[in-house]
């Protein structure tokens, strides 16, 4: 990686640090939404991206851990750190459970067979007392929505940083070689049930941290929104759109949607719903391959890499 | 007509890899049946046999990729026929595939250095290092100038030579050839011939699966001979190919 | 190609930090809310959007608010949140520290009122709030948040208390509730209002919500042969309950019972006759009984809102009119727009609304009976609040004796 | 009694998810196609059949035809001009896509139709008759007659018709396609739009046993989605059937372990054979 470019990223992130201090309320509170949903699109992009495994299972881990850090404070009255490793401790535990038994299955039917962990998960926990049943658990009120938001951004750049690890080192090589050809990357050596569910552990690791901090700082917890599996569908589309198996590919992805969103909501308000549709599906259409190819294409070929993606894709 | 275990002829020395009356069945069909041979240190042995004969399957037994049966396999003396593929691989076993499983969307280069991060086990740790020594390979099998091309965009040909850079940047002490000379032309065949010679030189056992017969008998110590599943000769090439049973399941074969 | 990437990740937060400029004008207070226009609660939330601008146009038409010896009009900042929590979070949130808004009206919902309210706590900023019922919006102890909406656990205390004046009366009941946060607090606050009365018990069961399909819980209502059936959830829910009761003809020797739908007008449209003799709950009804200062009483509201709204107004709406008509009340007590001084108004006011006379509990939720109503003759009528307000018709005949 | 009553209730309700799951399996079978779109279809199929009774009057039975044709127009357009252009890309990206075409249609339908709630109401919509002392609904009967009434002729389509073959051949293999000289462009059309027209039809039944709004389809593709995995992408029958095994299974949970379980139950049952017959998953990979 070229020096310039380090200090470019550094310095970003030396920017994003300081939106609290400089910045107004609304971008603190955008920008924990934000990067939370970063480090979800990347946590994602370890088992999704990199391994190639269609997870629908995350939501289960984000879910965890909404719920093991508000069972600990709500129930234990243990203090918010303790209540984040409860919550990663549960995930990573969940992960390696279900890893070993769905991780069989390849393609569509790792994609649905992971979708019903999460349908599952969801109505288990609306059932137990510990848990609060149905009715949700409440969380004490903190006014340091700076605190959440230094959180998070502490929290995506130690999961940029692991996956930019990842695609620097053999487990990340063996993990490619596992989303190209498994077969392939069996005979080459690659212990490929120890890598996948390593993937899915730290891909669950990173999510339920993300689902920890926002269940403090929304402060009630309930499981329709705890075990959101459309939460899932757009850690999928933020990778995709950003470009999966990339470092930052799904970083920008969830930044670049986020602020459309965002902003079609609060500008044109009620047509929002519309225009964030028609941008999914012309951004299928002419990148394919997310943004981070597109910006390479571009600087490779101009704006014919557009034409080009529909010549190559259509029938 | 099941040849048992035989040691090594030509050196005494035990020999690299045992089959022993390995089966393989698929809902009832036979594809390979009591199959056993051995395979020693520093040979190439050919095994051919009419298609469908159950060449593919018996690579796919001892690589790993599919399991046994019935039957036992020993690499080196040890038991490997209950370990999984990757193990084998460590121990030193690598392969090429029929039908080739490139990594598309990575470089030639860097198809070959995913290779050479795993494999035996003692190779490289670094991406860095692993890269120089895909270079090396690369260059080795003749596809150097294409190192920095996505593997989605080689030809056929060059995709055999990617498949035998990938299996030698493994380090292995046995490698299983399955039909990389299928496709070439007369040139290429014999380029690649020179090439496993080479690599035969330098000390790899070799299992050649083929249906080029020229590049067979250039190149193979001993051939066994598959058909319907069991082995119905084995020996050096020119008796091999004398063996009225051979040529019935050859000829026979031409005639339906 | 890089640096490109990294200036698209930065572009966002520019054009954000753009948008966000204040502005404030003098004699102007701004209410601020954010509720479901589009997506899956819109069905409800326009109930909420439609009332706030029609209560803040009349009271700016008859002068606005007087606050110390200054006028000021009402304004509203409204927001759509499509029927997403976290995007509604974020609006309040907006409302409050970019748009500058005064005080804040709420949502529709138990569970976005229980996320929006903490915003507004946090800013310590008032919010009156008409759209979520349960009872963990007030068990926080916030200060600021105050509802028009009933607790949820009484929602059946007046239809229970309906049952022992009925003959004859009945003594079994099937009990069956969605299993989101609100419809639980019902069942729960219902099992014991049912044991106080002495009634048996002899279906209890919970649905998951967004389920279509009642099928087996009816064939296991009908094999139990309650005398009446309590039924708590959301309006889609409960129309595909109607419909499958009638199409496996499940007959409760009694009657049955809805928390949702019936007051409302849409509702009985799609049912059509099949809403015929449901019984259901309002906290209000559009009569000319409820003096209002503004609109006159509830009667002429409906009148003005089914006008320039094209549809009938229900409780949701008056209630959306109360928390309007709750700050123009209090400001002018409070004489100062301070929002501590604002919240200590509402806490103490106590006046009559088209809505119900409204006046504040102590942790900040409205006590109010709910009226027990009946579709009877494809009409909306009141049957029951402390005592009958009209004849029921009951017992309710099976499916196959209706004409 | 009652179990026999459940065991009804379910195999019609059954009969009814596996119509909805027939078209998602034919479009993903054939065009490796997962169409998160594919509940807005059924949305859109029962405004259709609604707007046809209400304003028309036409017998929502009788509409169901001429809702399968718009659904079939709407849906070959939407392939030929939309999907074809990306249809060679990765699996994701066709998932991506049928999202945010779901995110647009539910949307419009907002706008077009209102959120309010219709349903479609014919007389006969609540009836039912007593059969040895269980209650059979009618509408879901006839529901459940038409799913294979459909499921029929879907199969008459795949397997005696040369259009079929060539659907079937080009779910083998694009290139085999051309041997039947049929254009891909225009087969890969019909193809989705028959899985849109099979969607519309269920759409206007689920009218006249549920209800619509804007909103119904997400829940549904999840339905279709379960179902047509476990039934398989080949086989229409099977298809319907295992639509029934759900059918019976939700309508059991629902009675003897709890309502709020129904979804694990199909969920779980579809879990358990994914992992239990890993050879038809490999298959997929």
């Amino acid at each position: 990686m070229r020096p310039r470019f380090v200090i470019l990223l550094v310095a970003v992130t030396a920017l994003l640090a300081i939106v609290p201090i400089v910045g107004s309320p609304v971008m603190v509170q955008f920008g924990i939404s934000t990067l939370l949903f970063a480090v979800l699109a990347q946590s994602w992009n370890i088992i999704g991206g990199f391994t190639g495994y269609p997870s629908f299972g995350n939501s289960v881990f984000y879910g965890l851990g909404v719920y093991g850090t508000a069972i600990a404070m709500a129930k234990f009255s243990l203090p918010f750190g303790v209540g984040l490793v409860c919550g990663a401790i549960l995930a990573m535990l969940c992960a390696l459970l279900i890893g070993l038994p769905v991780l069989r299955l390849r393609g569509q039917y790792f994609a649905i067979a992971t979708l019903g962990l999460s349908v599952a998960m969801a109505a288990v926990f609306s059932n137990i007392e510990i848990a609060g049943a149905n009715i949700g658990l409440i969380l004490p009120l903190t006014r340091a929505d700076g605190m959440f938001y230094e959180l998070s951004l502490g929290l995506l750049v130690a999961c940029v940083l692991c996956v930019f690890w990842i695609s620097r080192s053999r487990f990340g090589m063996g993990l490619i070689a596992i989303r190209e050809d498994e077969h392939a990357a069996a005979s080459m050596g690659v212990n490929t049930t120890l890598y996948k569910t390593m993937a899915l552990v730290l891909s669950a690791l990173f999510t339920s941290i993300a689902g920890g901090i926002h269940a403090y700082f929304i402060t009630f917890v309930d499981p329709a929104s705890a075990f959101d599996s459309t939460l899932n569908v757009r850690m999928v589309i933020m990778t995709v759109f950003g470009g999966p198996g990339t470092v930052l590919g799904p970083v920008v992805g969830a930044f670049v949607l986020s602020a459309v969103y965002e902003l079609l909501a609060n500008w044109i308000s009620t047509a929002a719903a519309l225009l964030f549709g028609v941008v999914i599906v012309v951004a299928v259409i002419f990148m394919p391959r997310g943004i981070a190819d597109l910006a390479a294409g571009i600087r490779r070929q101009g704006i014919s890499y557009l034409l080009q993606n529909i010549r190559r894709y259509r029938l | 007509m099941n040849a048992s275990s035989i040691t090594s002829p030509a050196t005494g020395m035990a020999p690299l890899l045992q089959t022993q009356d390995i089966t393989k069945r698929f809902q009832g069909l036979v594809s390979v049946n009591h199959v056993s041979f051995d395979l020693n240190d520093g040979e190439i042995l050919a095994l051919i046999g009419p298609n469908g004969a159950g060449k593919t399957t018996l690579v796919n037994l001892i690589s790993g990729t599919l399991p046994p049966s019935e039957g036992e396999l020993r690499f080196q003396g040890t038991r490997i026929d209950t370990l999984p593929t990757y193990r084998r691989a460590r121990l030193g076993i690598a392969r090429t595939f029929q039908v080739m499983k490139p990594f598309r969307d990575l470089t030639a280069l860097d198809n070959v250095a995913t290779a050479a991060l795993f494999g035996q086990r003692g190779g490289a740790t670094t991406r860095q290092a692993a890269r120089e020594d895909a270079r090396k390979w690369l260059d080795f099998t003749g596809l150097g100038h294409r190192a920095d091309q996505r593997a989605d965009a080689l030809g056929g040909p060059d995709l055999k030579r990617l498949e035998l850079a990938k299996a030698l940047a493994q380090r292995p002490k046995l490698l299983l050839l399955d039909e990389v000379m299928a496709g070439l032309n007369a040139v290429e065949i014999d380029e690649v011939v020179e090439v496993i010679k080479q690599i035969r030189d330098s000390g790899v056992t070799i299992l050649i699966v083929e249906h080029v017969m020229k590049a067979v008998r250039s190149l193979a110590d001993r051939v066994v001979v598959l058909h319907h599943g069991e082995l119905i000769a084995q020996g050096n090439a020119e008796t091999v190919f004398q063996d009225p049973r051979v040529v019935e399941a050859y000829l026979g074969k031409r005639r339906a | 190609m890089r640096y490109t990437l990294t200036l698209l990740a930065a572009l966002p937060a520019l054009i954000l930090s753009a948008a966000t400029l204040a502005q404030a004008d003098d004699d102007v207070i701004t209410l601020g809310a954010s509720v479901q226009q589009t997506g899956q609660q819109a069905n409800t939330g326009r109930y909420y959007a439609d009332a706030y601008k029609l209560a803040i146009d009349t009271i700016n038409a008859k002068g606005g608010v007087k606050v110390g010896d200054k006028s000021y009009k009402l304004a509203l900042k409204l927001y759509d949140n499509q029927s997403d929590v976290n995007l509604s979070v974020r609006q309040y949130v907006q409302l409050i520290t970019a748009d500058k808004v005064n005080y804040l009206l709420g949502p529709f919902a138990s569970n976005y009122a229980l996320d929006d309210s903490s915003v507004a706590e946090k800013y310590q900023i008032p919010m009156v709030q008409g759209g979520g019922a349960s009872g963990q919006i007030y068990a926080r102890g916030y200060k600021y948040v105050f509802g028009t909406l009933p607790p949820a656990e009484d929602y059946y205390a007046s239809t229970i208390d309906m049952m022992g004046k009925l003959d004859p009366k009945p003594a079994n009941v099937a009990l069956i509730s969605a299993d989101d946060s609100f419809d639980v607090s019902v069942a729960k606050g219902t099992r014991e209002h049912l044991k106080s009365a002495g009634l048996n018990i002899v279906v209890d069961e919970k649905f998951a919500e967004n389920n279509a399909d009642f099928a087996s819980i009816l064939s296991l209502v009908k094999s139990k042969t309650p005398d009446v059936i309590l039924w708590s959830g959301h309006e889609t829910e409960a129309l595909n309950f109607i419909r499958q009761m009638k199409s496996l003809d499940v007959n409760p020797k009694g009657f049955y019972a809805f928390t949702v739908g019936v007051p409302t007008a849409d509702f009985r449209k799609a049912l059509g006759n099949d809403a015929n003799y449901a019984f259901g709950m309002t906290t209000w009804l559009p009569t000319d009984k409820l003096p209002d200062q503004w609109f006159g009483n509830a009667a002429d509201f409906a009148k003005v809102y089914k006008e320039k709204f094209g549809y009938d107004p229900d409780y949701h709406a008056a209630s959306a009119v109360a928390d309007v008509e709750t700050y123009a009340v209090s400001l002018a007590k409070a004489g100062s727009l301070e929002p501590p001084k604002v919240r200590d108004a509402i806490a103490a006011i106590e006046f009559d609304s088209l809505y119900a006379h409204i006046k504040y509990g102590e942790n900040g939720q409205i006590v109010l009976p709910q009226v027990v109503v009946q579709i009877q003759n494809n009409e909306l009528m009141p049957v029951y609040s402390t005592d009958f307000l009209n004849k029921p018709q009951y017992p309710v005949p099976a499916w196959g004796e209706r004409k | 009694m009652l179990l026999a009553q459940i065991i009804v209730n379910g195999v019609l309700l059954g009969g009814l998810y596996g119509l909805m799951a027939l078209g998602m399996a034919l479009v993903w079978g054939v065009l490796n196609i997962v169409n998160l779109a594919h509940g807005a279809f059924v949305m859109l199929g029962g405004y259709i059949v609604y707007y046809l009774f209400t304003t028309l009057g036409i017998d929502p039975l009788a509409a169901l035809p001429i809702a399968m044709a718009l659904m079939f127009a709407f849906g070959y357009l939407l392939q030929y001009v939309v999907l074809n252009q990306i249809i060679r890309s990765a699996m994701l990206n066709t998932l991506l896509i049928t999202f945010g075409l779901d995110v647009v249609l539910t949307y419009l339908a907002q706008l077009g139709f209102s959120a309010d709630f219709r349903t479609i109401a014919p007389s006969y919509a609540g009836a039912n008759f007593g059969l040895l002392g269980i209650t059979v609904p009618v509408a879901p009967l006839a529901a459940f007659a038409i799913a294979w009434l459909l499921a029929g002729l879907t199969w008459l389509l795949l397997n005696r018709l040369p259009l079929g073959r060539a659907i079937r051949a080009t779910a083998q293999n694009l290139v085999a396609a051309r041997l039947y000289g049929v254009n891909p462009r225009r087969l890969y059309a019909v193809t989705f739009g028959i899985g849109a027209a099979l969607a519309g039809a269920s759409g206007g039944l689920y009218g006249m046993i549920s209800h619509l709004s804007p909103y119904v389809g997400a829940p549904l593709t999840a339905k279709a989605f379960v179902i047509a995995v476990i039934g398989g992408l080949h086989n229409p029958f099977a298809v319907v059937a295992s639509g029934l095994i759900i059918g019976i299974a939700e309508s059991l949970a629902a009675l003897y372990v709890g309502p709020t379980y129904a979804n694990v139950i199909s969920f779980g049952l579809l879990v358990l054979i994914l992992v239990l017959r890993p050879s038809r998953a490999l298959r997929a990979a």
